[in-house]
């Protein structure tokens, strides 16, 4: 197939967008955390960046999208990202775009992660636990769903990493989150969040980036990415209004729930963005922003301190919409029918999928956390805490 | 009149707080403030070196009561202020003169 | 005509970039207004984007470009989006996009009505008022000018909605600053805008996605798009600098009037970036800022609280735009030929057009927002107020 | 050539992508300045951007690409852009799409010389010496290198502008600072950043809008544009690390650091994006966080007060960037071979053209500051200084 | 000498400011604090439910000024800062037994 | 007990704690304040006009120590926050009747 320009122009667009979530989420998170901890949290998202950056293009890639080993890795044909031809493929766009496009995928994975070690970990093994988790935990998962793994395979669908990008983060966060342990004080003063508008500020570039997510996981300038564009819309603003009122029920209607509830939105119809309509998109969204804010009361109510509910939102609602997306795929939409349409091979599928890559993401990850706690020690001093980090790893101060 | 003047933990404000409210004690002023004591702030150890962050974030609280409630406010801030740790802070006591309600022209000597 | 996918392509980003014109406007607002109301403002404009997304799949783009009725308002029969063909049109482009680019302006019209509010508002009644104001006042404008309606027919011209989007809600926060009243204090002491910053910051994010609204609407990636794209630049650029001159005669020349007059020239232009060339687009803008920074100095000196101006930025500088279009259109660049070009049919098309507008526009909004006024309430107590809406509508703190 | 939607698509958004650059330089250098001079760091980006939005039609693009004069400028054959054709011309694109994208440019490049100027300009004399530096160091130095001049004539190779932005604008910003003297009490105590935060998010926005700049720079949407796009990032990444990296060898690792590492890449791939893969690239990036590291370190020994850097980051990432060009250069890539394809004329012809741009800029820019101070002062009076530009300048606070 | 310290709506600062000026009193500190008086600050309804707002910004000023101008400030401050409504503030006079100015040196007792 | 409450320019800050470490006195508490002096701030002229900067942002210091040791502090801080130019500051020196430190209880008086 000869180049199409049009579709190049928007997956280099897209790739742009996705790449700008990343310091989404650090300002996301920033705004979140107290104070003393706000250039930390943002530098976690620059850090994982550039780290998954170099990762990907040495060997990430590799492990994900090369030759299938065994239906669990990629081989390292491509290492360096030899091998891979620059010209227009059969796709209509240069290979290497396919690369740069999956290369911020990864990252924003690791970076959503950073929730379960926010205001607490040391600077170093954070960076080794990193590379470790890229490595061992997100590559295995986006070859098992895209790179010719199982999971593609055995007909689970996931359209732009529900399961792989957020199942994944949201379950490794809190399992990052068990290990590390409270932040000091947890539970015994409150820890409010110091600057909400940033908070929105991150937000906003996260809703922006997540058309090029979405939209831009068509990988063509088509009518499939134009429904991927109006259904992630439409499932994150129901989401934002469910979760408002939800919690209105409750006391004052916070900015902060409305926009905890976009992203659930955002999350949920990851998977799905392909394969449904407008109104199953927004009885998705509208479902992500209550049961992701149940799972935060609920995660509250148990005292775990997965500080900025990475679980609660992207493990949560990445797990529904692995779910939803087996109820609702409409064939018309993208060619695969679900539980509505009388398919339940695909809600099995599906759920199946989303369960294994939870599982594995949990596990993995606990290991990991362990392994690099028990080493090289995963948190900072006391004392190093309570000055806060953006101190007593960066020698910076807001 | 006396001015209790307390330099706290900014997260022992709560429970300072509530612990005043159970004597009836709600009026007070606060601040944001930075300090150090004795200990020249905090050392942390790195690679070798070490580095002191001598001025930590505090909470100055202000109470003007009369003579015969300082010492409970004081009592009371104390324990309520702390954790044993170094830090905790440091209260103050100083003399007012006078003490004027801006709303009613009130004065309490 | 099959698909054209560098046209979907810009298409796509485009309605990405005006969409996030709505936090910008949230932003930019939430830096002028006080620091307990900060929060407050960018919420406002989140909620409105949610709202309006919702309300729009599910029948405002009906009533918007549904069949005609009257010349006044769309027909039903695209409630829910059924009955749109997600495949490229007549157009070569899939529909469904068009359906999701319109959508973003009528979210943003919204959001800067917000400026009427300031400070102010019950959230409560505030979504009501919004739903309200999107259907019966921007969804008719809308078809007017774009859905076959009778404005449209008649022969004014806008290029990408200075009279729908600007004139509409300049005028609208208008109306609501008149039925809400003043701030309590306004005129006694000095009300400073808290946040400078983010003021610039939320113009940045405007300007950037300008270019998404006016060379966007050329719903198309050709020579049309680039004049609209270049042309919102030089009107920018010209009444920022208009703006800055004529205030440094009386003061500093402060960033806030630069950014302002940034902005006039952006809604200035937009009904006029496909019908003139760039030295037209210089003289547009430079009037632009210099009239808007009129209409700001007289809306201060009759004492009105449209607290963050958008009445003489948009309001004013959208019908000073309409009125230029019937000015400069050159037929060589949009087909059409002004009162320059001795045309003066297409002068009085567009004053009576924007005209139309603008009165329906206030007195429906006076209307609707006198209504909500009665029954619900649209301004929170004085003591909520004094607490600031952050506190009091959102139970948060910057 | 007939329009090509998709390149149009690509360039349009590249240019926006670019636009955005320059109000992130203000708010990367807004963050770094003292609370006092945070407005008037954004401001003067704003401006700069206006300023140059006018001239560049007006005269700038006739200057720099207009029918060469003697190698050293272009002719006034377009002023006014008159004689530009908006039809698609043999490029596939409008060739006033080509005036647009070019005109980003030159508002990044004087938008970077306001580091020399931090805290201590009066605002009308920057003004002018902004008109000056543009017209008269700007525009022949892109002339020379893409409008017809002798520097592309002789074969230096810069793709996106590593030389023309980067090395005039480091440089500049040197010559600035000589002139302009040290800030009141620089040396004496210290001035630190007030607000990380915002230049972390100022360098979001350059990382973000640098795939418009490098990626754009291809002026088509095809494989030399993604080859660009992968090698920015990968660059920037290495930076982002090495300068990380080598200062945690002697303190803590700050985000600043890491931060100015990755702009440091971002420079140092700008002329070279078009012409080397991925794995020198990371090469190119590293060696530029660690050089450029040691230039600010150098620049801090020797008491200069190039405030924010400008020198050391984009004036020595831009040597490093335009000798690795002439080093590294892959005849695979972009059809140039570099030194280690064994081509010493490349190596030479790229360090000449780059030492010409610097001795120039430098030059030029050391006459026309000496001109304005000795006229009009560039400096504000010492109270002013005190006081602070937002004030004094603007009459604006924080 | 003395030390005034008045706690005032920060709304009313300006008001303030000018009607020291009238009486040739231009020295000043001030600060941003947050305080609560008897009331316990300012509670809201909201469905049902009650919201207390405890802590309500406010700006604090010190003025040092000789033993006889006390009182005028005092009175001044006070008109200046009055609207009659819960949340006036407060004044306070505290004893200062030495003032230096760090330019000249020059001292009052 | 003795209250020294040091009112000086932010950028001399450093040399004022440097000043009084090597006195051994490290203990005390900052904040930010915005201060004028006698000369009604700082006076700009622009095009004819004159706009006056009443407010200019100040480090507040306030340091508890023994009566005796007063005199040495505000010495050592007037000749540290000292720069000759208008604005320099003020030092004012405040009775006090009780030190308490929260985390031992021990008291000075
Ligand atoms: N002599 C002093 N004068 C004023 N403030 C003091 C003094 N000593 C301590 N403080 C305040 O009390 C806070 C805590 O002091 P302290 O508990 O003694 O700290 P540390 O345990 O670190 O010595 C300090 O941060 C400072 O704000
Ligand atoms: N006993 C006190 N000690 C210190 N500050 C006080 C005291 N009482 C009141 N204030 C200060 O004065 C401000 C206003 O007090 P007041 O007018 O009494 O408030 P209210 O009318 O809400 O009771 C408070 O916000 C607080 O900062
Ligand atoms: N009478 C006063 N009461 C309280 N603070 C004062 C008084 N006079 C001066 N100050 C504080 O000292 C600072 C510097 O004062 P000074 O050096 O006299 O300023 P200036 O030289 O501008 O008159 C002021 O900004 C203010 O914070």
């Amino acid at each position: 197939m000869v180049l199409d320009t049009g579709t190049t122009s928007w997956l280099l667009i897209s790739t742009a967008l996705v790449m700008l979530m990343t310091p989404g989420v650090g300002f996301f998170y920033g705004g979140l955390v107290r104070r003393k901890n706000f250039i930390s949290m943002v530098a976690l998202a620059f850090i994982v960046f550039a780290l998954v950056s170099i990762q990907w293009v040495l060997f990430g890639y590799s492990l994900s999208f090369g030759s299938d080993v065994g239906g669990f890795i990629g081989n390292l044909d491509y290492i360096g990202l030899t091998g891979i031809p620059n010209e227009a493929g059969e796709a209509g766009y240069p290979p290497l775009l396919f690369v740069a496009f999956q290369m911020v995928f990864a990252a924003i994975a690791m970076a959503i992660v950073t929730s379960g070690f926010a205001e607490r970990v040391k600077l170093s093994s954070f960076i080794i636990f990193a590379l470790l988790w890229t490595t061992l935990v997100y590559d295995p998962l986006a070859h098992w769903a895209w790179g010719g793994g199982w999971a593609g395979a055995y007909g689970s669908l996931d359209f732009a990493g529900g399961t792989v990008v957020h199942i994944s983060s949201g379950f490794a966060a809190l399992a990052v989150a068990l290990v590390i342990g409270k932040r000091a004080g947890f539970g015994e003063y409150s820890m409010e969040p110091h600057n909400i508008p940033m908070t929105l500020l991150g937000a906003a570039l996260l809703w922006f980036g997540w058309f090029g997510f979405n939209a831009g996981s068509a990988l063509a300038a088509n009518s499939l990415a134009v429904n991927a564009f109006l259904v992630t819309n439409t499932s994150a603003a129901a989401g934002a209004l469910s979760w408002l009122c939800v919690s209105w029920l409750r006391g004052k209607p916070s900015s902060l729930g409305m926009i905890s509830g976009a992203v659930a939105g955002l999350v949920a119809i990851t998977p799905a963005a392909g394969y449904v309509g407008v109104i199953p998109a927004m009885v998705i969204g509208a479902i992500a922003g209550i049961l992701c804010y149940g799972a935060m009361l609920w995660r509250l109510s148990r005292k775990m301190d997965e500080s900025l509910d990475a679980w609660a939102v992207h493990g949560v609602g990445g797990l529904w919409g692995a779910i939803a997306t087996g109820i609702f795929a409409a064939m018309a939409i993208g060619g695969f029918s679900g539980l509505i349409e009388g398919n339940v091979n695909q809600f099995i599928a599906n759920a199946a999928g989303a369960l294994a890559a939870l599982v594995y993401a949990f596990v993995v990850t606990l290991v990991l956390a362990k392994l690099v706690d028990m080493t090289l020690g995963l948190r900072v001093s006391e004392q190093e805490e309570y000055v806060g980090l953006d101190l007593s790893q960066h020698g910076e101060r807001v | 009149m006396k001015m209790v003047k307390a330099i706290i933990r900014p997260e022992r404000l709560e429970f300072v707080k509530k612990a005043l409210e159970v004597e009836g004690i709600f009026g007070m002023t606060i601040s944001e403030v930075m300090g150090r004591g004795d200990q020249k702030g905090i050392s942390l150890q790195y690679r070798g070196g070490t580095m002191t962050v001598d001025l930590i974030p505090k909470i100055e609280i202000d109470i003007v009561v009369g003579d015969t409630d300082a010492g409970l406010v004081i009592q009371k801030i104390r324990d309520a202020a702390y954790t044993g740790k170094i830090g905790d802070g440091r209260i103050f006591l100083l003399p007012v003169e006078r003490s004027i309600k801006v709303r009613t022209g009130e004065e309490t000597t």
